[in-house]
Parts: C-alpha cells; structure tokens; sequence
C-alpha cells in the first residue's frame, strides 16, 4: 500500500513531517483536582488527577513519598470496529503501567508523603498515537492539579514506511504493521524518559525516526507550555489582588 | 476408653446440641457404641429415598431424586451433532454435576464449589463404563447426524452422599427420557416432527422406532464410612465432615461390580471391611431396583 | 470413546421454536385464547412450600405454572470479604438457571440484571438493622423457566426469607402483566412474555399498601396503565394471601 | 454517595418542602441543559450533554448483524453504559460496574419498549435490510465523564441527539441470490439516511424527598431521597417505560401522581431538547 | 464547578464579557503579569549572596526552576512560587471547615482538602461543660455524641506532629459543627487569608465562613451560647429538628443567594472574600435566585468587578 504519494502527501494530506493538529483543554471535569483533554487529530483522550489526597488503602502509604497510581481506560466506541473489551485487558494494563512509570518519573512525590495521586485517562476516540496523547493529557492534569514535577513530560511517535520516516502516525498508518516508535522526553534536558518501538529497523534509520519523534515531542512540549502559561496568567489575572 | 468416660460425664452436663458441636467426633462415637446414629437409623441403613420421574417439562427426561435430605434433579437434553469420523455410527452423552449456591452454605456464587468437578468426573466414568447406554444407540443418520444427550445434575440440597443421589437421579432421568420423533428437512437438518392433527408429515421421521433408549446394567452406588470398626451406609453431610474415610462401590443391576473408589482417608479398607461394604451395597441394589421399577411402572401407568 | 471427549462439538437443537417460519400468533383480537387457556385476568395455579432446602437457613419452592423456582436464603452469617463497617446488614442476592430451564440448552438469560433487580425489590421490606455487620445471601435456582420468571423469584425469595425468620416490614408478592393489543394479560406465560407490547411488574408490600419495585415497558395511555396496575395490584394482593397461609401451615406443622 | 451530615440533609429537605432548593432552582426545574453533536467524528451519530457538573457522551454505531429468529423482520438495538474513573475514582477498576449496569438496565427499560417493540424510541423495522437475512444492529453506548447528580436523564437526552445526529449508509442488496443463502451487499459511502427520531421518548428522573418531588437532582439530593421514578415519556405524552429506584416503598396512587407530574415535566424537556439538538446540529454544519 | 468557557453566552454576552475580562488584564498588568511561570520554567534571579529557593521551585544545572504553575513571588532573599490551582496548603493558625470521615481512638479525621486527612484528637476540643481538664475513658466513649461522619465542623489548624500528620484544634466555641446551611467548596487560591474567615451578616442574619482550605460554609446564623446552657438549647433544638422547623423562607432565600455568589465567582475565577459576597447579593436582588448562575448574570458580575477594582487601584 502507498502511504506516501509521489508528491510526498500522506493519506491524510500531511507532509512526512507534519504532526496533526493539536488542541488541548484544562479544566474539564468539574470534580477532579485537575483535568485536561488533549487531542492530536482524531485522536482524543481526557485525563482527570484526583488528589494527592488520604491514601485509600493504608497497607498501600508510603512513608517517603506519594503513591501514584493511573488507569487507562478505552470508551466502547473509541475505536472504528465497536468491541466491547473487559476492563483491565493485558493491553490496558500495560498502558496503564507505562504511563505510571513515566509520570512517576517528574512527580516530585518526595514531597507529598503518605499521599495518593491517582491519574485516570479515559480515550475518547482512537487514531493512532492513544499512548502519546495519554501521556501528554496527563501532563496538563497533573500541572493543573498544582503537583510538583521536576520538568513536563510530552510525548510524540514516529514510524517509517515506504522507506520516509513519519511523524505522529494515524491508525491506518499504525496498522500498516511498519516500526512504530513512541518517545516521551522531558523537555528541559531533553532527557528521553520513554522510548517503545516494536519491529526491527535498520539502526542508521532508527536514529533518524527516533530523532523526528523527538522533534515532535519538542513541539509538543511548546503547545503545552504555551496552554499552561495561557491558563495561569488567565487564573492569577481573574483572581485579582 | 477413659477419654469415652471423661466425654461421657461432660455430656451429662454440657447441652446436646453444644457437645456436638465442640466435640463432634466424640459426639459420633458415643453414637456407635450404642450401634445407632443421631438420626436413629442402625449403622447399615440407608435413608428413606424417593424418586419422581418427568419433574423438568423443558427436558426429554427427567427426574428428582431424595435420598434423606439430598436432592437431586436430573434432566436430559437432546441435541443433534454431527459423529465424529472415528465413530460415524454413535452419538455422544455429555454429563455435567451442578452445585448451585442455593445447596450448600458452603457454596457461593462466583466461586464453584470443589467437589462438584470430582463429582461430575466420577458420574461420567461411570455411567460410561457401565456401558449402561449403547451410544449406537444415538445414531440418526450414519455419518450425518447423531444424538447428543446432555445430562445436567442439579444439587438442590447437600446432605451427604452426593454420588449415590446423582448417579441414581441421572440412571432415572434416563429412564425417563422420551426421545422426540426427527426428521431431516430440505436444509438437511434435523428437525422435529410434529404429529399434530394427524397430518401426513412432511418428510419421514427417522427414528420412528428408537423413541425409548434401551438400558442394560444399569449402576447404583453406595457410600459408606469406615470408621475405627464401623460401616456406615450412606453419611449424612455431618458424618461425612467429621469422619473422613469414605468408601463408595458402584454395582451394575446384576450385582457385577463396576467400580470402587476411596479417595484418601485415615482409616484403610480391610479386605473384610470391603467385603462387608459389597455386601451392604448388593442389598441397597436390591432397594434402589425396586424404586426405580415402581416409578417407571408409574409412570406408565399415567 | 466419543462420548469422553471434552471438546464438546458444535450441537443445535431440533426443536421446532427456532426454524419456524409461522407468523407470530395473533394476540391483537378481542377473542383470543391463551396458550394456557386461562381468563386473561387469572392466575396461573400457584404451589407454594416453605423449607425446600434443609441446609439452608431458610428456604421456598414457588411453582406457578410451568415456573418452578426453589430459593435459598443463608445466614445472617459473617460478610465475605473485609467489608467496610457498616451499622446495618448487608443483602447478597444471586439467581441463576439451569441448563434446561429454557426450550434451548443453556440460553441463559442476564442473571447478574436479574439478580441486581431481586436485591432491588427485596432490600426495602428486609429490616437490615436487625443483623448489622452481617450478611444475608439469598439464592435463587430456576429450575424451569415458563414465563414471569422475575416476579415468581421475588415471591419465592421473600417467603424464603420469611422461613428463614429474618425481619420483614412485609411479606412481598410480585406480579406481572403482558400488554397483547387491546387486552391486558395477568402473569403471562413465556410465549406471550415474547410478543408483548408492553410489561409492567409490581413488588409490593401488600397489606402496607406499599409499592417496592416497578419496572414498565413499551407504551402505556393514562387509562391503561390504571387498568394494569389494578389488576396487578390486586394479583398481588392474592398472593401474598396465598404465601401468609403457605407460613402460617408450616409454622403450625412445627408446632405439633 | 455524598455524605451528607444531618444538619446538611435537613436543610435540603426544608429546602424542597420549602420549593427553594440549595442553588436556587425550584422543584421541577432543570439545571441548564447543553448539547453538542458529532463529537465522535467515528461513530454514525454522537453527542455530548452536559447538565450542571454532569457530562455524558453518547455515541451510536451501526454493524451489520443477523435479526434473531423470533423477529426475523426487525434489527437489534443494544444499549450499554460505561461510567469512566475520571468521573469519580470510586469508578476505577470494577467499581463502576454496578451503576454502569444499573443505569444501561434503566435505559433499555426507558428506550427499547416492549417486546414486540411498540411503545420503542426506534422503529426497529426500520433496521431491517434483509428479512430474516440482514439488518442492522445499532450499538448505543455511553459515558458518564462527569458525575454530578441525574445521570440517566442526562443520559437520554445524549442518546436522544446523538440518534438525531445518526446517519446510516444506505445499503444495496445485490438480487438473485437464493433463498437459503446470505445475500451480498453493498454499503453505500456516499448516501446516507437519516433516522426518524420524532418518536423517541424523554427521560424524566423524579426523586422523592419527603412529600415532594424534584427534577434533576444534584448528588446531594440524591444521597437524600427515599425512592426515585424514572419515567420516559414521547410527543404523545404516552409512557413508554419506567423504572423506581431506591428501597422505600411507594404507595400506588403516589406513583401514579408522580408518573402525571413527569408527563407535565416532559412535555417543555421535550421542547427545550429539540431546539438545543437542533442548535447544535446547525452548529456542527458550520 | 463550571469553568467560563462552558457558559452559554450570546454574542452580546460573550462581547461584554470579553471587555470586562480584557479591563481585569489591563488593571493587573503592571503588577506582576510577567512573573507567571509554568512547570519547568527558568526563574530570573540574580544569583547574589544567600537566595532562598522556596515553595514550587528547584534547582537544575544551577538555575531556579519552577516545579508548578503559578506567579513568582520574592520576599527579601526568598523566591517561590505561589502556585494557583492546587491542594490547600496549611499554615498555623488557619481557619478551616472541614467533614469529618472517621471517628476513630481518641480522635477524629477530616477531609479538608489537604493531601492527608487532618487528625482532631479529643484532647483539643472543649467539651461540652466548658472546662479545661483531662479527658476521661467516659469522653472517649462519647465521641459520636459531639461528632459523628460526615459532620461539617469548622477548627483551626494546630501544626504538624512528628509522624507529618496535620493536627487541628477547636478549643473555643466559635469552633465546632455546623448546622443548617449549606457547605461549598472551590479552590483554596480563591481564598486569601485575612484576620476575620467568620461572618455574620446581620443584615441576612446568615452566618459566613470562608474556610482557608476553600471549603465555605453559608447557614443560619447561630448565636454563640453560654457554655451552661448550650446542653439544654441543643437538646430542645434536636426535638424542635425532629419536627417540621425548617430555616424561615427570608433566611433560606438569602442562603441560597450567597451560595450562589460564591459560585458564580468561583466560575469567574474571582477572588472570595465576605465584602464581594455582599456586593454580589446585593446585584441580584431584583431577579431569581437560580438566574444568578445564568450567563447573563456572570457577565454582570464581572462588569461589577471591574468597576470594583478600578475604584480599588485609584484609592491607591
């Protein structure tokens, strides 16, 4: 199958290099401590951060620092085939795992011992790239439920096919079954803190594609910090002295 | 003896009902010295047992079964299969023992309980090995179509003695079975025929002459507990817990044996001991025979 | 020998229910018989027993028509689980179906919906002040299943609980009725359960006057839901008439 | 649950003896109702309500399926819920399971009619392709993202738009195929029809406070009621389904009034559904 | 509660409320617009002798960086950053309302929107007889009969035990539970800590508390009592409870005005203090309770506030 046309256009019309529209919003779930939804294209997923609050189950407090615990969860008609899957599904799980590790990673939970920090991301509509989107959805709750974290966490993929590297993929580009890498850094040091990639690639090109993912997770950091700037100017200005 | 001496005077002081309950064992075999059960029955009696046949009306057969207070209802449903190749002339017989929560406070939902797969096993070996069914007996078209029989036992009330009740509500259940008059349509499935009205059918039954599954050496069972020197025919659910050795011999209706089985135990089965069980058990043959005779002879009769 | 294998094959069956090509039967006229051939405002005869299950605390077997249930009710006894205290009892209900109890082999029906609409009915006519920190479980097995299986579960369930002495506000009867074109039919048998145009089904507590549970479905004018909830209400009415004698024999039975 | 204190829940029912409820409102008036459609760009038809803090999203899909034998003439509908932890961490793992159910049960009571589908929002012979052969199962599935009292009224109003959002292609069955065979077909990507959806009822969720009954309740009017009656109700002010929530036992003629104040309640819910369906679906054109 | 995007404007509204927000952005600028920082900011400092890194920030490759969103503040050497949108963060001395979730040995645990639950032991309330004494095994016994769950009682925060557990007090008699009225919670940040958090607003005769931790309390105005007789008032109080006294109409309608207000500001994002909370009250007089959290009425809310801080920033 051509994913790429002759004059270098994906099936969606974007360019090799070009990542989907972005759009995120704060504050969406009016009970949460912090929520934020976070679209790239069709893709689309809620996060919603409940605490850090009273350890629900005390055999679970950790003495030196906050226990963080996240739930990924996928709505029935998240995806174009309607299946109806059992919660906590192997891949669910794994997901859930992935993301945990690596908000954990920039939650300064040193600083909030005994304390439960639970991060539900709910997909709303699947096309592609649902574990970037997630990563990033959780990034603006957590900013917004005022949690320390040492530095954001953005995420982004990559994959190649017909030998052209391409940035954040769409389902129909993920399911064409070519390498598919997905990077989470943290911005400020350009540290990766996640890298997942799960068929075989040529190490030359897999240097390349790891380095666009890395471009966009870099744009992606700009959108979010430009979101959250917004938002607290906005905040601390309606608030007044 | 002493330790019978010592329990015997807190008897005398402590109520019945808390005595058994601290001190069941003891409580059992004060019992046995006296060679009589707490339910006044002697040692090698059975509970009173009733049989009916016909209790499910969505089944090809059925019956419910009391032994004392366990109860069992059998039915048998028959679907349609296509034989295997190995065996294009026989159809199939799938038994399944169920334990619902409503028998047992041991029971609950979600969690089934761990006898009733030991039970299922055991009543499909033996109804199997009994050869107590002809499974070419099952066969429709050869090759094309045979007669699947499910066989579903339902525990209503746990009492003791669970083999010997299902295995003689799943014999009577298919003493029952009625087997519906089939025909095979254009599509070449088998369908029922309905005989409604004296129409002249459609298509032609095929099984016109095999309404009633031809049973011989049909098997009974029975448990009993060996304990110290004592038999007990078949345990109530109490005795079973508390004495742990248990004995169940399966008998064909002409008293060949067909299986034996002692799962496990404190106490070990003496040849004579074995000998007296096989003895007890050829008598409740006898009495299970005549239960089983007199239902059906009912049931025709209505 | 084919009959141990586990692999259970493909099997169907030849009942005539599911390859018939008949219309449905017409239910629309004025003058149509039932299945059964009862009045369209007449119970099926019910059997009603207490103490069906000798190991349970309490225990009924209902059998109305071709509807046979037996329920189990154990305990007051320990809550499975570490349950957060609670100053009141807790009610666990569950219902299941045999194998057999519908025309096809283990069609079974949604037992966790059912069982979630028995703990509805039942919770508001149990005192669970009386047990707290413990629980009640009361199960329910339907051995055939002949049409208004819900409702007959209900009664069974409460006289179960009744025999098994747990405080009761009321004993609780259910009833249900079929909308079949212009008629209005009592406790309908599967068959019309199938083709109805509407449900309702009444829990209640007959001698509080009191309604526990109520489900309707399909399209009701004024009149006609007035009409069925009469009929239904007074159905009920019978029989929970039907299940205080039902007590009062066995309670008297004990006696002697 | 919200835990209420005593003095809290006195208040509240003061409060709606009083018909001066804690925001304001008065008994029978709904908290603003918002409404925008296609959300899920993937799905045939969806929507997004919000009432209060409450937000659910509906979303309909369309498969082709086989009808089942016993109504061989009709397509199937099948409605589920899913609450999402990001409403409430109790929801998380198993935890929403039993509202989840409690609430797709309510909706198939309200929704789907009877059984021979009189009295049903959707003309399931509508659904039918091929009789006995093909037709299409529609798949109606929400999500509670927001959990801030009256869910399942919340609920049907969201699959109310999102059915009127619903577009189903239009399918061309190839002729000549025998009868004993499946038929092929052809599902149409450009022409699309619309669904009639005049006849789908509204939700009405009436919850019993003392003497009194209220409308849209938040959570803590809920964690106060006694007994609760969801009734829905279509343009004929007809019932077509209801359900009683809550333990308490109601009297008949008590029930038979609340089900008359809903059908009052229902007729300007009704009004005020349609035209915000038809806002947003002007919108969503734009 | 409600954000404003979720407000069901018109195009007049949406203008009007635009121009008001627009003139709070132009009142603030000067102030300190460009100190707001976001997660993983550099924060400008002179790196003199001695600074002080405080809340929200942390050290990478020796430059100040912020850990949270929020507005750089700089007290003498010290540099933090007073976070917006968070949890509450206790400081001695706070006036709080909180629910109680436990009654637990010698103590009870509240929910007051803190990262662990708030510990108030029996040994920090004032009993019921108004004497200062040791608590004995009949107190303990007692507890539900002072609080039980779910209660709302207002206190004070105490400080941190060792084990970093947050410990409240409530030795006075304006501390305790809180009836007949309604509890609402927003953001803490909208709360600035002042010398007076109780209120009584005699002109509604409705009390007012405005719980540091963002949890407020409006209800009927209670008087505080002789220590003697308040055994005896509470007890009549609960049979009159038991009977059909509900809060009088007037009260209640003020109640439910005030509470509106607190959420109409907190859906603004505007500052809640018991002056605003009037002011509000006061502006909607003359329409329905329940349209106070209609569009129209934020939008005037908001004009309000303009014209509020303007004549704020001239006094100055």
């Amino acid at each position: 199958m051509e994913f790429v046309s002759p004059e270098g256009l994906r099936l969606d019309g974007r360019r090799p290099m070009e990542m989907r529209q972005l759009r995120a919003e704060i504050g969406i779930v009016s009970k949460a401590d912090g929520s934020a939804s976070f679209e790239m294209g069709n893709t689309k997923v809620i996060a919603a951060v409940y605490g850090p609050r009273e350890v629900q189950n005390r055999s679970q407090q950790l003495n030196d620092q906050a226990l963080v615990r996240c739930e990924y969860t996928m709505a029935n008609f998240s995806t174009g085939d309607r299946r109806r899957k059992p919660k906590g599904d192997r891949r669910s799980t794994e997901i859930s795992l992935v993301i945990r590790q690596t908000m954990e990673a920039c939650i300064m939970t040193h600083l909030m011992p005994r304390s439960q920090i639970d991060i539900f991301v709910q997909v709303l509509q699947a096309d592609g790239g649902t574990r970037s989107a997630c990563i990033n959805a959780a990034t603006l709750a957590l900013a917004d439920a005022g949690i320390p974290m040492s530095d954001i966490v953005t995420s982004c993929s990559a994959g190649y096919l017909n030998s052209t590297p391409l940035l954040d993929l769409n389902y129909v580009e993920d399911s064409a079954g070519g390498p598919d890498v997905t990077v989470g850094i943290l911005p400020r040091s350009t540290k990766v803190t996640l890298l997942q990639m799960d068929s075989k690639l040529p190490m030359d090109i897999f240097e390349n594609v790891m380095q666009l993912a890395t471009e966009g997770c870099k744009a992606v950091a700009n959108y979010v910090h430009e979101v959250l700037l917004e938002k607290t100017k906005q905040l601390d200005k309606h608030r007044g002295v | 003896m002493s330790a019978v001496n010592v329990s015997g005077d807190m008897s005398s002081e402590m109520e019945i009902d808390a005595f058994r309950r601290l001190f069941p064992l003891r409580f059992f075999e004060r019992h046995l010295l006296e060679s009589i059960r707490p339910d006044a029955r002697p040692l090698g009696k059975s509970r009173d047992t009733t049989l009916a046949l016909g209790a499910v009306a969505s089944a090809d057969g059925s019956a419910l079964v009391k032994i004392g207070c366990t109860t069992m209802l059998a039915a048998v449903k028959m679907e349609v299969m296509t034989p295997t190749t190995e065996s294009p002339d026989e159809g199939c017989i799938a038994i399944e023992f169920h334990m619902p929560p409503i028998c047992s406070p041991m029971v609950r939902p979600g969690r089934p309980s761990e006898v009733a797969p030991v039970v299922s096993k055991k009543l499909s070996d033996t109804i199997l090995s009994s050869g107590m069914i002809n499974l070419k007996d099952l066969c429709l078209v050869s090759g094309k179509a045979a007669w699947m029989a499910y066989l579903d036992v339902y525990c209503l009330d746990a009492d003791g003695a669970l083999f010997d009740t299902a295995l003689l509500s799943a014999v009577a259940a298919f003493s029952h079975l009625k087997i519906p008059v089939v025909s095979l349509n254009d599509d070449g499935r088998v369908v029922v025929s309905e005989e409604t009205e004296g129409q002249k059918l459609d298509n032609e039954p095929v099984n016109k002459d095999k309404r009633k599954l031809k049973l011989s050496s049909i098997p009974f069972s029975l448990t009993c507990i060996l304990h110290k020197n004592y038999i007990l025919a078949d345990p109530t659910a109490e005795e079973e817990s508390v004495m742990d050795t248990l004995l169940t011999v399966v008998l064909d209706s002409s008293c060949q044996l067909v299986s034996l089985y002692k799962p496990g135990g404190t106490f070990l089965a003496y040849d004579a001991a074995v000998q007296d069980c096989l003895a007890l058990t050829r008598q409740r043959v006898k009495e299970l025979k005549r239960i089983l005779t007199e239902a059906i002879s009912d049931m025709e009769l209505d | 020998m084919a009959g141990k294998d586990n692999a259970t094959p493909s099997t169907y069956s030849p009942s005539p229910k599911i390859l018939k090509k008949k219309r449905a039967p017409v239910f629309t006229d004025v003058d149509w018989v039932r299945p059964d051939g009862r009045g369209f405002h007449q119970c099926r005869p019910a059997y009603l027993r207490t103490g069906a299950v000798n190991s349970a605390s309490g225990s009924a077997y209902i059998e109305i028509g071709n509807t046979k249930v037996i329920v189990s009710v154990f305990g007051p006894r320990e809550s499975k689980k570490a349950m957060m205290y609670s100053d009141i009892g807790r009610l666990n209900c569950n219902v299941s179906y045999t194998t057999f109890a519908t025309p096809t082999r283990g069609q079974v029906s949604d037992c966790k919906e059912i069982s979630a609409r028995l703990h509805k009915a039942l919770e508001g006519a149990i005192i669970l002040d009386t047990f707290p920190k413990t629980t009640v479980d009361v199960f329910a097995l339907v051995l055939e299943s002949g049409g208004s299986d819900l409702p007959v579960v209900i009664s069974c369930a409460s006289l179960a609980l009744a025999d098994a002495g747990i405080m009761l506000y009321d004993l609780i009867s259910s009833v249900s009725v079929s909308c079949l074109g212009k008629n209005i039919v009592i406790d309908p048998v599967s068959e019309e359960e199938s083709y109805q145009e509407g449900g309702l089904m009444i829990t209640s507590m007959a001698s509080r006057n009191e309604i526990t549970q109520l489900a309707i479905t399909g399209e009701w004018s004024t009149p006609k839901l007035n009409e069925a909830m009469e009929v239904c209400l007074a159905a009920c009415f019978k029989l929970g008439e039907a299940m205080r004698a039902c007590l009062k024999e066995s309670a008297s039975a004990s006696q002697e | 649950m919200v835990g209420l204190s005593i003095g809290e829940k006195h208040f509240i029912e003061g409060g709606i003896a009083q018909n001066l409820r804690t925001d304001g409102r008065k008994r029978l008036v709904y908290r603003p109702i918002q409404i925008e459609t296609g959300v899920i760009p993937q799905a045939n038809g969806s929507a997004r309500v919000r009432m209060g803090g409450t937000e659910v999203i509906a979303s309909v899909k369309a498969e082709l399926g086989r009808p089942s034998s016993l109504q061989p003439d009709k397509g199937k509908v099948f409605i589920n819920v899913d609450c999402s932890p990001t409403a409430a961490p109790i929801f998380e793992g198993r935890g929403g399971e039993e509202l989840s159910s409690e609430l797709s049960g309510a909706l198939q009571i309200c929704l789907l009619g009877g059984k021979s589908g009189a009295g049903a929002g959707i003309d399931l012979s509508s659904l039918s392709i091929v009789g006995g052969k093909i037709c299409w199962d529609l798949y109606i599935d929400g999500l509670v993202v927001s959990a801030d009292g009256n869910l399942l009224d919340a609920l049907g109003a969201a699959i109310k738009a999102a059915l009127s959002n619903t577009a189903i292609p239009k399918v061309n069955v190839a002729a000549g195929a025998s009868s004993d065979e499946q038929p092929e077909v052809d599902i149409s990507d450009e022409e699309f029809l619309q669904f009639d959806t005049s006849a789908v009822p509204v939700i009405i969720t009436l919850t019993k406070v003392g003497r009194e009954y209220i409308v849209d309740a938040t959570p803590e009017e809920e964690s106060h009621m006694d007994s609760a009656i969801s009734i829905s109700v279509n343009r004929q002010r007809n019932l077509c389904g209801l359900t009683k929530r809550g333990s308490a036992g109601l009297d008949p003629s008590v029930i038979l009034d609340m089900v008359s104040v809903g059908k009052h309640v229902s007729e300007e819910l009704m009004n005020k559904l349609d035209s915000e369906i038809a806002a947003a679906e002007a919108r969503e054109e734009e | 509660m409600r954000e404003i995007e979720s407000l069901p404007l018109n195009q007049t509204q949406k203008l009007r409320l635009e121009k008001a927000l627009d003139q709070l952005d132009f009142l603030s600028a000067g102030a300190n617009s460009n100190a707001c920082v976001t997660v993983a900011d550099t924060i400008l400092v002179d790196h003199q002798d001695g600074l002080l890194k405080g809340h929200g920030t942390t050290d990478f490759d020796g430059e100040l960086v912020a850990t949270v969103c929020g507005v750089v503040e700089r007290v003498n050497k010290l540099v933090y950053v007073r976070s917006l949108r968070a949890r509450y963060k206790p400081e001695i001395g706070d006036i709080i309302v909180g629910r109680v979730i436990e009654v637990a040995p010698k103590r009870w645990r509240l929910e007051i929107n803190f990262t662990q639950d708030a510990v108030l032991m029996l040994s920090s309330m004032t009993l019921h007889d108004g004497i200062q004494r040791r608590q004995t095994a009949d107190d303990e016994l007692n507890m539900r009969s002072i609080f039980v769950e779910n209660d709302v009682i207002c206190a004070e925060v105490r400080g941190f035990q060792h084990d970093g557990s947050l410990h409240l007090q409530a030795r006075s008699q304006k501390y305790g539970k809180l009836e007949k009225g309604q509890l609402l919670t927003v953001p803490p940040y909208l709360v600035k800590r002042r010398k007076q958090h109780f209120h009584y607003l005699e002109k509604y005769n409705i009390d007012l508390i405005v719980g540091c931790n963002g949890f407020i309390w409006i209800g009927e105005h209670v008087e505080t009592k002789d220590d003697m007789v308040e055994d005896q008032v509470t007890e009549s109080e609960q049979q009159n409870a038991s009977e059909d006294t509900h809060t009088p109409v007037e009260i209640r309608d003020k109640i439910c005005r005030a509470a509106n207000a607190v959420r109409v500001l907190c859906t603004l994002g505007f500052n809640i203090t018991a002056d605003v909370i009037m002011e509000i009250i006061e502006l909607s007089n003359r329409i329905d309770i329940h349209d106070m959290l209609g569009a129209e009425f934020c939008v005037l809310v908001a004009e309000s506030e303009v014209d509020r801080r303007r004549s704020s920033t001239k006094k100055k």
